[in-house]
């Protein structure tokens, strides 16, 4: 299916049109349960995204980049791949964490300020989040190298940013991928700013999904606020992939209906109306049409499914706030697999200069 | 006019703008945006976007086309984003900015100013809290300058985007916004490689630079309290640094503290402590001790206030070397 | 011209075939003068090469990177810009700086180890030779951006080798150039090998003049042992950069004849037979051809340009091994500005150490 | 078996490969061609295009890609083929490799060795003779070892790559070739960070490593000539320093040189004179001197010998501290 979307024809994938209607052919026919599933997930990353916001504004989580308008993406993407894949995530990767299993009140733990929430439960293959942007790209590539190598039959998922693929790393990890036909598979989150930055001054590229030429390997532009056309591209490509077909890039075309972050003001740089046109587009709502259109979706449903996005939340939550704050011993403990006796005086006399409940 | 050190940098910048037609400023989001604190706000309103660009998020090809730049006349000031995200660009900077004079026996130079928001205490995300200052004072060629103040911030930048030598220019994200000063209207420059005796005191210095001359400040007031007179050395450059004012100072106390938010190890304090140890050693009556952060990774926000040294723990300093 | 030639097709501008032929319709129809010119810079920078290696050999000059092969992608190059344009070299340019003006004494010079090569000769736009692979790029670039802003009408040039388009420079400087426009003109000279690694192992992408797809500017594959391919393929985008049309990205399709470097032997990773096979397309036989047919070469004018060659060779080494050395001023002098107070110490320590004769 | 070190080298690279399939080689020409140096000579004939990798020219990929490989379960060796050549992959280094063990708190490591020749000495091109060790030992998380011999070059390597920490590994080019020595077959470790007492003596203490060992022997040997008995400590891990090995040198003979060819300015001397003067002020009968190379950048090899110490400058600054 990738290969009939010619990016350098301007060909975009896309399953569902705005009204939420399936193009013919295009359709993945999932089951009923997947696609509620898929549903429900986009509605629980919305939620918690609008938590953390909240939580941010009251001082109980640190400066935040929200995944609003992102969800079709990152739950499309994540749903598509299978347990034994792993996965290299960039900073704004919410859905596709809550998809792929790993606990929300980690995620908030994290946003909250403390590395604890970077230790990714054992049993799944999830990297931790990655700020210096690309950074992560040669590192999938490298765990695309050993699961080769190691003929592990798994693939290999990482997400980026539109900005991103200005970065050195982005260049040299997906050459790398060509060169070594890794079974990776590389998510290009493009919507539409890099902060500030829009994507016309970021690359003058028609489209990103082009990029791929250059590393000897298909690229596709996939709509990215259509759910059904991230989870079959990402499937697609993870299969090719699985089998020994190489790596692919997908390119998810969509917008970052929030700010950057919390600390940004994007009424600086974009007009209300580009955004309004973006809310017309929202993924969730589309896809409701869809499965309304299939008789998946009632305001009953509606309203079980947000109850339940809602719990999570707010347990998620709790459960994060209830951890204890790191100790001394804790932001020593993990700088060597040993810590040398210098370190360790370091840490006797720190503790030593602390109050008692602070130690 | 009074202002945050924030606003004296985008004062410095629109001064120097103004004068000299050939500086130009540019890095991710200093355009429309402004920078990501302020610091170039209004630029882009004013002088265009040929001298104010907004790039790629490509951190080597900014310093990179600095270079070039700078062979074609113009006088670069990129900006990045925070110290955390200077490490792309390093090979420019080391293999290419530092020597580019000596490689070329002065045909070409890199007369160009990186800007760099730096250092911990704002609850900042990972990564955005760095204060590697020593790394690039290891590498000859480079003039590394943190101001401490509005004014210092004003007159050090204007200073080094009229410098010859390529500037690290490191600027203290959590005296950004922290105190107000009055600040001249009209541009003006401060000396380079001039260390400030900030405070006068006799028993015992403390060197210290960026968001840890207010710690010293607080500390010497404390100390000054208990009986304990303290002179405070701002280092202003680090690098090629000011061993003389330093030296002299420790040569009246006769004790010294270097106060830095680095790790320890191979910090600038070592450097500072060896220059003493080399050239004061009969006038000290107590070891050169360091305050620094621990050899660590800065921690996430809820814990950063264990890293970079406070008060306390510069006065149980004071206190050690007063009592050695 | 360079539009005719898509390196998706596989297509290859070429002008001579390889028994001298000019395509027709592609001949740029240069003037005799100019012909014997580029000859000539070709057998120059032959004959100054194979000096630089039999220097090597006798201890008399440094490791050495040798150009053989290279001559008609670096005399073409060269002989298409004009002297505002500015040039940011790789490490294998003896051709591009012969061409350029660049004098020969002080190439050698610095290959013999002495900064002092390095200064270029006021009034030559030539940057120093640049070591790490790729990193010149994103200066090149940035002059680009200078020339465009200060509206010179110039253009910049630089090259690189085929393993520098793995490096992280190399895309962040033509992505900077396709984004701000720039009068750049890139040229791979893509040589086949990167040391040992092989081209083919530097990238899944079948050519590399297609990478330009990834920057939204043209690429374009010229036979880079056709001396009249490179000239006019530079020519045209040297003309396009000039008049605001923006970058170009050439690859000159050629191969390394000699070592990579006098540390290596090639005989290590490639075979005689390929060797061989390269030989037959030596840059200087085929327009050599090219010139007969036209009436322009004949034995009496080799033995001509064979004889300048060489006296220019000879004197030039003669005139570099003349000069002295560094003195201890000298490497101190140029780390700033002004020196401060320390390095003066230094450096008064350093010669109080020394020798007399050595100071 | 009689061998050079770099010899010695390919011996701990075959012997951990066979011992350990998890074990990976790769980077820049490592494969068929052996290594510029010739340190992975024959290992790609006889473990194979998947153990043994050529990659692109690309730094930052090929350590980012060993991160990704750890993950996965390999020991990853990449090679950075010079010093010079290890900026690109700087990011790489300090913001993941060092500190993925501290950000995930212990879920994921970075269990790789970075081998790369360092230091001047051999004539070669520009960026060909760097050592700027100091910049990795400012980091937290990476340990940095340097051996100074083919039987420590074995030893040391096998314990890197058997470490489970991020190790730096630099090979002194100058060393590669210059003295043979006798080198178990079998394969052995050597401990980390622990200091070696090549040499005893009683009246000043060297700390060197690296190309500058044999200088250190050399100077020493001619000191002994003159009745100055001198003990020389090889530091073979920089960082985590043995600082205890340094003092009690130190507290014993009373008077400290550190030898480094990098440039002064906050080289890893600074470190080591800084430790000794906070830890043992009161037995220094001299100040704690530093031989090194001046701060700047490294000549061309017509000139390379200005550069590092030489035999005659240690002994100049022996007979100050002698005479002090
Ligand atoms: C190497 C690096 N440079 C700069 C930054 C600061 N920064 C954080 S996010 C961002 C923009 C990223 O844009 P994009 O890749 O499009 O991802 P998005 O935030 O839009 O999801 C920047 C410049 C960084 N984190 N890392
Ligand atoms: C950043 C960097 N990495 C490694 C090297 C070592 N090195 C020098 S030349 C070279 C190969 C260059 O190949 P290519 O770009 O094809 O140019 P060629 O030598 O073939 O002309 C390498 C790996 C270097 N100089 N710079
Ligand atoms: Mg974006
Ligand atoms: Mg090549």
């Amino acid at each position: 299916m990738i290969e009939r979307f010619d990016p350098l024809k301007g060909e975009r994938l896309r399953v569902l049109d705005e009204d939420g209607q399936a193009v013919p052919g295009l359709d993945p026919n999932l089951s009923d349960d997947l696609l509620r599933t898929l549903y429900e997930r986009m509605v629980q990353t919305r939620a918690a995204d609008a938590k953390a916001l909240k939580l941010q504004r009251q001082g109980r989580l640190g400066t935040y980049a929200p995944s609003v308008g992102h969800e079709a993406s990152q739950v499309g993407l994540a749903s598509a791949m299978s347990r034994d894949d792993w996965f290299f995530p960039y900073f704004r990767d919410l859905g596709t964490f809550l998809t792929l299993g790993y606990p929300l009140a980690d995620y908030y733990h994290f946003w909250m300020g403390n590395e604890a929430g970077l230790r990714t439960p054992d049993g799944l293959n999830i990297f931790p989040i990655s700020i210096p942007v690309a950074s992560q790209i040669p590192q999938a590539v490298g765990a695309g190298i050993a699961a080769k190598s190691r003929k592990l039959g798994i693939a290999v998922v990482t997400t980026f940013g539109d900005g991103a693929t200005s970065e050195g790393d982005f260049h040299e990890g997906l050459n790398f991928a060509g060169v070594f036909r890794t079974p990776n598979v590389f998510v290009c989150i493009n919507n539409q700013f890099a902060i500030s930055v829009p994507r016309s001054r970021q690359s003058a590229a028609a489209t990103l999904a082009q990029k791929a030429i250059a590393y000897g390997f298909p690229g596709v532009q996939v709509d990215g606020n259509d759910v059904l056309a991230v989870f079959a591209a990402t499937w697609e490509a993870l299969a090719v992939a699985r089998s020994g077909g190489g790596p692919t890039l997908i390119e998810a075309y969509t917008y970052r209906m929030g700010d950057h972050t919390t600390s940004d003001d994007a009424a600086r740089y974009r007009t209300k109306e580009e955004v309004q046109q973006w809310e017309r587009r929202d993924p969730l709502a589309r896809f409701r049409l869809y499965l309304g259109r299939k008789g998946l979706w009632d305001e009953a449903y509606e309203k079980e499914v947000q109850a339940a996005a809602s719990d999570l939340v707010e347990k998620s939550v709790a459960e994060a706030e209830a951890r204890p704050p790191a100790s001394v011993d804790d932001i020593f403990a993990y700088t060597y697999a040993e810590a040398p006796p210098d370190l360790n005086a370091q840490r006797d006399e720190l503790k030593a200069s602390l109050p008692e409940g602070r130690r | 006019m009074i202002m945050t050190m924030v606003q004296a940098i985008n004062r410095a910048l629109a001064g120097e703008m103004e004068r000299d037609d050939r500086v130009v400023v540019f890095g991710e989001d200093v355009g429309r945006d402004g920078g990501v604190f302020r610091a170039t706000d209004g630029l882009f309103d004013k002088f265009g976007p040929e001298r104010v660009m907004d790039t790629p998020l490509a951190e080597s090809a900014a310093v990179g086309a600095a270079i070039g730049m700078a062979a074609l006349g113009l006088r670069p000031v990129p900006e990045i984003q925070f110290m955390g995200f200077i490490y792309p660009a390093f090979n420019q900077i080391v293999s290419h900015v530092a020597r580019l004079r000596n490689r070329t026996r002065g045909r070409f130079t890199a007369p160009l100013t990186i800007r760099t928001p730096y250092g911990a205490g704002i609850k900042a995300l990972e990564h955005h809290s760095e204060s590697t200052e020593a790394l690039f004072c290891h590498i000859p060629g480079l003039t590394v300058v943190v101001p401490s103040s509005p004014y210092d911030a004003k007159g050090l930048l204007a200073a080094s985007i009229r410098s010859d030598d390529p500037v690290i220019f490191l600027e203290p994200t959590r005296l950004y916004r922290a105190e107000k000063q009055d600040v001249p209207e009209a541009p003006y420059d401060l000396p380079l490689r001039q260390a400030a005796v900030i405070r006068e005191g006799r028993d015992l210095t403390i060197v210290a630079w960026g968001a840890m001359v207010p710690v010293a400040h607080e500390a010497a007031s404390a100390a000054e309290a208990g009986g304990v007179s303290v002179e405070i050395v701002d280092l202003r450059t680090l690098s090629p640094m000011d061993r003389e004012t330093i030296l002299a100072s420790v040569r009246k106390t006769g004790r010294a503290l270097v106060l830095h938010e680095a790790p320890k190890t191979c910090g600038l304090g070592a450097e500072i402590a060896a220059t003493i140890g080399e050239s004061a050693l009969l006038s000290l009556k107590a070891p050169v001790m360091r305050v620094t952060a621990p050899d660590i990774t800065v921690p996430l926000p809820k814990n950063e206030d264990l890293y970079y040294p406070n008060t306390d723990r510069v006065l149980r300093a004071v206190r050690k070397l007063m009592e050695y």
